[in-house]
């Protein structure tokens, strides 16, 4: 079957085919990468629908899983599976992508090359929650790299190559450890497992449940490959202190790019813990799991505080992101079905959520060229409809009971909680900040009395400054539908992680409580 | 059943949809149709059931019914469902009753308003989630409604949302009411973590160990405390009057802020397995019910009498349910609704009247120009001060009563010192109100001859209220001349008139025990007999001292205001250099004690952090090793001369080095 | 003769041929030192063919001496067309690379 | 015997100072002629090695062509720049230069004399070259079976690079307007 390769190289042929149109044919390119994206989508969905109709289980099924050798003689195969917990980020990976082209309509610059970029990171993320063995996924992990890099500098702000350096460099400092981990794991399974047994990098095969090639590692070994794994996924998702590119990045990229990358982009690394981290390395994920609870507790509530005194509109959701996702690494590091299963969901409402904030800040900022917040205020008497898009995706993100972020959330505290009371209070307590700066947010731009004079003022003279379009609602439409859907009823999401969920968690054993 | 009280939750959130995604567009009377139609339907549905409910046996009442799955991870599962018992179905009638009234009063107060389409769509929001946290049936669903009500709170605070006043206030109602959530949320976790379920039936039959215990019930307090405005969570609901009028009385005086009284006795179960929980709970609320009803008795802006007012009541409320007595809490939550909404809505009315104006010292002789609003007022008024035989004082006597069987029974002296606390509480209630009925309605219209000294002094304590003129253009003050004040129209007047018989007879729902009938007691035998079973008894003798002792509190007081203000409201300036009296004045500076401790360095914090440990070390951090490898490539590029032979000599090394290993290994 | 002298020889030729490379500055010099190298290289062959009675050494020349042909005619253009630019043909001149 | 040892003394004496002489002249003029030379001798060596294709070819090619275009070069350039004239920008180069070629050739000779023997014997795939100088009556059908057979892709490839290098001098020849 060639499904799932299907799914992954689609967006990659089709940016490459976008490459051989006519540079002049802006709404041709427009249209034709909406198209991509759309097909891509469904795509997805049909990958949904098989699944659901197959019985749940990892690495076996037939459908849901290709494998061809590639370099067998170092452990390096082709192969690619899926299960509900790639399944729905995969599915939040397109729907994110096809909302944020539809929101890139108005990029004017190379917008060919533009798009072709943006269907090439969605190859790459969607290679990386499928690929099932370690050398491939390191090879999506940096084809997300490329297209990203290229967004950030092309197309951003004013310090767009600062910044976009400076994400390479983190990413790529992380991501080379990576590597060397990588090679390392193979070498020493090869060595736990005995001379028989080839060098292999299949994930199947390293965690021992397909293979009749068993070999447990040390607990020392497993703690430095352990801490090689986390460096990339920490700087992607990333943790403090290793989250110094993300206010640049978020704050310098257009406005869809930004969505794309906190959305879905951020979310690989957390699924790195998840799906490699914890279960290739049960032992040594226990021993440090103090030291990440303790670095997700102290970025929650840092970037919470960071959050309430920004004056950029960009940086300020930018670390109430951060600050989200540290709830996120506290739930997957409570190793119970509550807390990581709402970790998982939480990464879907995260993705939806900020991607939608993101975007809706975006409009914004093309409406009056700022991005401070000061410059704001009294707006939502003038673009009342945004307003209300913008509130609801305030309250999403801040926990709001009834809306999507509240049912991760909660779901993941109550885990975490479970596993250790302190850890629980110190990260429910974000709630109080979380309310205050996305209040402020909220407020700033569109209560309180409007400014004199001004940026937005003067874009309010001009006319420029208009409510929300139809296209432009048509593009949110979507996020804010899944933020009113996943708050009210969100058995459906978890019952599709769940099952996967307890599959990948049978590692830990005992430490795995339900 | 389930259907019917689905519907009940239904209609005031497809009253919400409606108006909020197409109330732009539509005329006033289809506002007012769905508006009306949806609590009125509700309220309807509300009364039909608790028929069908009285017509069952005491037993049979309690109904729960599971709607929907909502999710489950492991162990955890969890059911969206309906639990209507007679608690529920009490605090039902009275959401959706009020809350009718109050939709047809606003219809009016708000008529000017151009969105008015908003608010009435906030309103049915605002009811759909009170009801969803009354008929919850476990407790995530109840954080559900808890939170959402907030939403509809802040939504409804800051609806004059151009008012710097009203937004900070809205802001202030929510994180405050957040600090609520947080409570109740971690409280919900230790639950789940103790019993393995959220469930209302589960937990609450569930024994905890004694610190568990005390810690949810604890927990759970402070979300009461925040919902309730109590010690110390008040600070918001004063500030929330910045809301229009109608929402003052619906949101904070009838319905939301009583959120808090309803989960206490929702929970007594809990709260009876921590005796150290209950005594917190009385004794915030004797503490609160004073120190509120303290910094009323000096306040000019009318509406924030009756704000502190409300917290003065409230923390009545919970001085019955700390005494085991939450029957006794749940009356006073609904004698309160009665009458303190038709405070409030009489409040409306004059400020309607007077075109805006809030402040007491303007007012006055207004008894000849609002007839039917001054006697409702007065009503409410004697209600509130617990004058026999109106609906305040049997509740308050209820509540006082059982403080002191409390006391007697177990001997403790605080308990004795919160009676005290409680009589002197109802003493000063009805001074204050008193105060604020003489001021309004005795003596002479101040309204047009404020000089301008006056104004300044006003201006100057009053920097931070409203003066700002909104885009909806119903807060700036007129000042209007006395002919020219008008009684508010009948969509106005009727509300407060049904109010206040509701405030006449609506006392006579408790019990008459005191008057020779003893098997009289509606509500309590109709409420689960767990929410008064654990409650002391009072010997016949002492509860008659208790009765008058308030009684005469109450007389007492309003006896002082008619001394000191019978002749009508004299602002008196020398008050201002006595520093008690500043003290009270300004609140007890909480709120810029609050702002020193606690707002000011966290964003100082924030600040700091963003400037030296993002900026300078994170981001120079980054820097710096930048530098370092720029530095050091400057110190490694002189290596590349540039002279093609020289990289041939290097060549050459290389294969030396290579060919001279050769030969020394041999 | 045996082997060893030829590849002595051939050694001596070749390293000649370096120390040209290193020492001198005119490219044309340098080249011829390049060829040097190789015809050092190509009597080790011829050698190591004969001792081997192997025809493959004397293949292998072959192929060095067409390969010498081809980069003896780039090489020179290249330093034909350098010279017409710049008028100098010092290699140390060249030295826009320089770090 | 003695004539062997002789004339082997005799050539090698003359490449080796004819090969100093390439890159000891100042004249590059000089150096090509002593480089002509050099090839010449080392023709004569392949003589001796019994290579009688490969020394003709030497001849032919190299002393031939390709010196004959060096000289042209040369002579165009008409360099009359004295090199040593010029400042030199690293006259360590020279020392060091030298004292790494003598060690590199002492190294080599002292690995030659202690290790390096002829141990194998004829390739296996390959036939023996005297037998096949016998069987095709000389050493130049020899040399072409092998050309032609073993290696006529590598000879084909060979033949691709000289259109290239040539293409590649058109290019760089060219006068640019």
């Amino acid at each position: 079957m060639f499904f799932l390769s299907a799914v992954i190289t689609f967006p990659l042929l089709g940016g490459l085919a976008l490459l051989f149109f006519p540079r002049e044919r802006v709404t041709a390119l427009r249209w034709t990468a909406l198209t991509l994206a759309l097909v891509e989508l469904v795509l997805v969905i049909v990958l949904i629908l098989t699944y659901l109709q197959h019985t749940i289980s990892i690495f076996s099924s037939s459908y849901l899983s290709e494998s061809w050798s590639w370099l067998p003689s170092l452990g390096i195969n082709y192969s690619l599976s899926v299960d509900g917990i790639s399944l729905v980020l995969v599915a939040l990976t397109a729907l994110l992508t096809t909302v944020c082209i539809a929101a890139s309509f108005r990029i004017e610059r190379k917008i060919k090359n533009y798009m072709a970029f943006m269907l090439l990171l969605e190859s790459g993320m969607l290679g990386v929650f499928l690929a099932s063995n370690l050398f491939l996924f390191y090879i999506f992990w940096e084809v997300m790299l490329i297209p990203a890099y290229f967004l950030l500098g092309t197309w951003g702000g004013e310090r767009r190559i600062y910044a976009a350096l400076k994400f390479v460099i983190y990413t790529s400092v992380g991501s080379f450890l990576m590597l060397v981990g990588i090679i390392a794991l193979g070498y020493y399974h090869q060595l736990a497992a005995g001379v028989n047994c080839g060098y292999t990098l299949e994930l199947s095969q390293l965690l021992n449940t397909a293979s009749s090639c068993r070999g447990v590692l040390g607990s020392d070994i497993q703690t430095w490959l352990l801490l090689a794994f986390a460096a990339a996924f920490a700087v992607k998702v990333p943790l403090i202190p290793f989250h110094s590119w993300l206010p640049d990045a978020y704050s310098e990229a257009p406005a869809p790019v930004t969505a794309l990358l906190a959305g879905a982009m951020s979310k690989t690394g957390i699924y790195g813990f998840l799906r490699l981290c914890i279960p290739l390395f049960p032992q040594a994920v226990q021993t440090l799991a103090p030291l990440f609870n303790t670095l997700a507790v102290v970025g929650i509530l840092y970037c919470a505080v960071l959050a309430l005194t920004q004056t950029d509109l960009k940086r300020l959701l930018g670390y109430s992101s951060i600050s989200h996702l540290g709830v996120i690494m506290l739930g997957l590091f409570s190793f119970n079905a509550q807390g990581m299963g709402g970790a998982v969901l939480q990464m879907v409402n995260h993705g939806i959520t900020t991607a939608a904030l993101f975007l809706l800040a975006g409009f914004l900022e093309y409406r009056t060229n700022t991005r401070r917040l000061s410059d704001y205020g009294g707006l939502a008497a003038r673009i009342p409809w945004l307003a209300v898009a913008m509130g609801i995706a305030a309250l999403s993100s801040l926990g709001l009971p009834g809306l999507n972020g509240f049912t991760g959330e909660f779901l993941s505290l109550l885990g975490v909680f479970r596993s250790n009371v302190t850890l629980g209070v110190l990260g429910t307590l974000v709630v109080v900040p979380a309310a205050w700066y996305m209040l402020r947010f909220f407020i700033g731009i569109m209560w309180g009395s409007p400014r004199q004079d001004g940026v937005v003022t003067a874009s309010i003279r001009k006319g420029s400054l208009r409510d929300i379009s139809w296209k432009e609602f048509w593009v949110v439409a979507p996020l804010l539908l899944f933020i009113f859907y996943i708050g009210i009823q969100p058995a459906f999401i978890a019952g599709v992680i769940n099952p996967s969920l307890i599959n990948t968690m049978q590692v830990l054993g005992n430490a795995f409580a339900r | 059943m389930t259907n019917l009280s689905l519907w009940v939750l239904v209609l005031p959130l497809l009253g919400f949809i409606i108006l909020g995604l197409m109330g732009r567009f539509m005329p006033r009377t289809a506002i007012l149709t769905i508006g009306w139609g949806a609590c009125g339907l509700a309220f309807l549905l509300a009364a039909v059931n608790f028929i069908n409910m009285l017509s069952t046996s005491a037993a049979q009442r309690s109904n729960d019914s599971v709607i929907y799955h909502w999710i489950s991870a492991g162990t955890f599962s969890l059911d969206f469902g309906a639990l209507l018992d007679p608690l529920s179905m009490t605090m039902l009638l009275v959401v959706t009753g009020v809350g009718l009234l109050i939709h047809i009063y606003s219809a009016g107060y708000m008529a000017d308003d151009p969105g008015l389409w908003r608010f009435f769509a906030y309103l049915n929001f605002f009811i759909f989630a009170m009801v969803l946290l009354v008929i919850a049936d476990t407790f995530l669903f109840l954080l559900v409604g808890w939170g959402l009500v907030g939403l509809a709170s802040y939504l409804l605070i800051g609806f004059w949302y151009q008012r710097r006043s009203a937004v900070a206030a809205a802001q202030k109602a929510f994180v405050i009411n957040i600090i609520g959530d947080l409570g109740l949320m971690l409280a919900i976790f230790l639950i789940f973590a103790q019993s393995g379920h959220l469930d209302y039936g589960s937990v609450l039959a569930h024994t905890f160990s004694g610190g568990t215990a005390t810690a949810i019930c604890l927990l759970l307090f402070v979300a009461c405390a925040a919902k309730s405005a109590q010690l110390p969570l008040y600070m918001w609901l004063p500030d929330a009057m910045e809301g229009p009028t109608p929402v003052s009385a619906l949101i904070h005086a009838a319905t939301m802020v009583t959120a808090g009284v309803y989960l206490v006795a929702r929970t007594s179960p809990l709260f009876e397995q921590s005796s150290v929980a209950l005594a917190v709970v009385a004794g915030i609320g004797g503490v609160t019910a004073l120190y509120a009803a303290s910094i009323a008795l000096v306040q000019l802006d009318i509406k924030r009498v009756l704000a502190y007012s409300t917290i003065s009541q409230l923390g009545y409320m919970f001085m019955a349910e700390g005494v085991h007595n939450y029957a006794g809490g749940i009356f006073h939550l609904v004698t309160h609704a009665f009458f303190k909404a038709l405070l409030f809505l009489g409040a409306g009315a004059i400020i309607h009247a007077l075109g805006g104006e809030q402040d007491m010292r303007k007012m006055g002789g207004l008894w000849g120009r609002l007839r039917i609003t001054g006697v409702t007022f007065l009503i409410g008024a004697l209600a509130i001060s617990g004058i026999i035989p109106l609906a305040g004082f049997w509740s308050k006597d209820e509540i006082l009563g059982s403080v002191l069987a409390q006391a007697t029974a177990s001997g403790n002296v605080w308990y004795y010192v919160l009676w005290i606390i409680g009589i002197v509480t109802a003493g000063l209630t009805a001074f204050y109100m008193f105060r604020l009925f003489f001021g309004i309605f005795a003596g002479s219209y101040r309204g047009e001859t404020a000089t301008a000294a006056e104004h300044n002094a006003e201006v100057n304590e009053a920097k931070d209220e409203n003066t700002l003129v909104t885009a909806a253009g119903h807060q700036h003050t007129v000042h209007i001349r006395y002919s020219a004040i008008h009684e508010v129209p009948r969509v106005m007047s009727t509300p407060l008139i049904i109010l206040a018989v509701l405030s006449v007879v609506g006392g006579f729902i408790g019990s008459l025990a005191l008057f020779g009938l003893p098997g009289w007691s509606p509500l309590t035998s109709f409420l689960p007999s767990g929410l008064h079973a654990h409650a002391a008894d009072l010997p016949l003798g002492l509860a008659w001292i208790s009765t008058g002792l308030s009684l005469l509190a109450g007389v007492l007081g309003i006896g002082l205001a008619w001394r000191f203000y019978g002749k009508g409201f004299g602002y008196k300036t020398q008050m201002q250099g006595n520093p008690l009296y500043q003290l009270v004045f300004h609140k007890y500076y909480v709120d810029e004690a609050l702002n020193a401790v606690l707002v000011t360095p966290i964003l100082a914090l924030g600040r700091g952090l963003t400037r030296y440990l993002e900026g300078d070390v994170l981001d120079g951090g980054s820097r710096g090793i930048s530098m370092v490898f720029h530095g050091s490539s400057a110190v490694i590029r002189r290596v590349q001369t540039g002279y093609m032979r020289n990289y041939a000599l290097g060549i050459l090394f290389g294969v030396v080095v290579i060919v001279v290993y050769y030969a020394m290994r041999g | 003769m045996p082997l060893t002298a030829y590849l002595i020889v051939s050694a001596v030729i070749f390293t000649i041929g370096v120390i040209g490379v290193l020492i001198r500055r005119n490219p044309l010099i340098i080249f011829m030192s390049i060829e040097l190298m190789l015809n050092a290289v190509n009597l080790s062959f011829v050698a190591l063919s004969h001792f081997l009675d192997s025809v493959d050494g004397q293949m292998f020349v072959f192929l060095v001496l067409t390969v010498a042909a081809a980069e003896v005619v780039v090489g020179l253009a290249l330093i034909v067309s350098i010279f017409r630019t710049r008028h100098n043909i010092d290699v140390d001149e060249m030295n826009v690379l320089r770090g | 015997m003695t004539f062997e040892i002789v004339s082997f003394v005799v050539l090698a004496v003359a490449t080796v100072a004819t090969a100093i002489g390439v890159i000891a002249f100042k004249n590059a003029i000089h150096s090509a002629l002593s480089l002509i030379l050099t090839l010449l001798f080392l023709a004569l060596f392949y003589l001796q090695l019994q290579a009688m294709f490969i020394a003709v070819v030497q001849i032919l090619i190299y002393a031939g062509a390709i010196m004959v275009l060096f000289l042209f070069v040369v002579t165009m350039l008409a360099s009359d720049q004295d090199e040593l004239a010029l400042r030199n920008q690293i006259p360590w180069q020279r020392m060091v230069g030298g004292l790494l070629g003598l060690i590199l050739v002492a190294a080599l000779s002292y690995l030659l004399f202690t290790g390096a023997q002829v141990t194998g014997t004829t390739a296996s795939h390959a036939e023996s070259l005297k037998q096949a100088i016998t069987t095709y009556q000389g050493d130049t059908q020899a040399f072409g079976m092998a050309l032609f057979h073993g290696f006529l892709f590598p000879f084909e490839v060979t033949s691709l690079l000289i259109v290239v290098a040539i293409l590649g001098a058109l290019v760089f020849g060219r006068r640019t307007n």
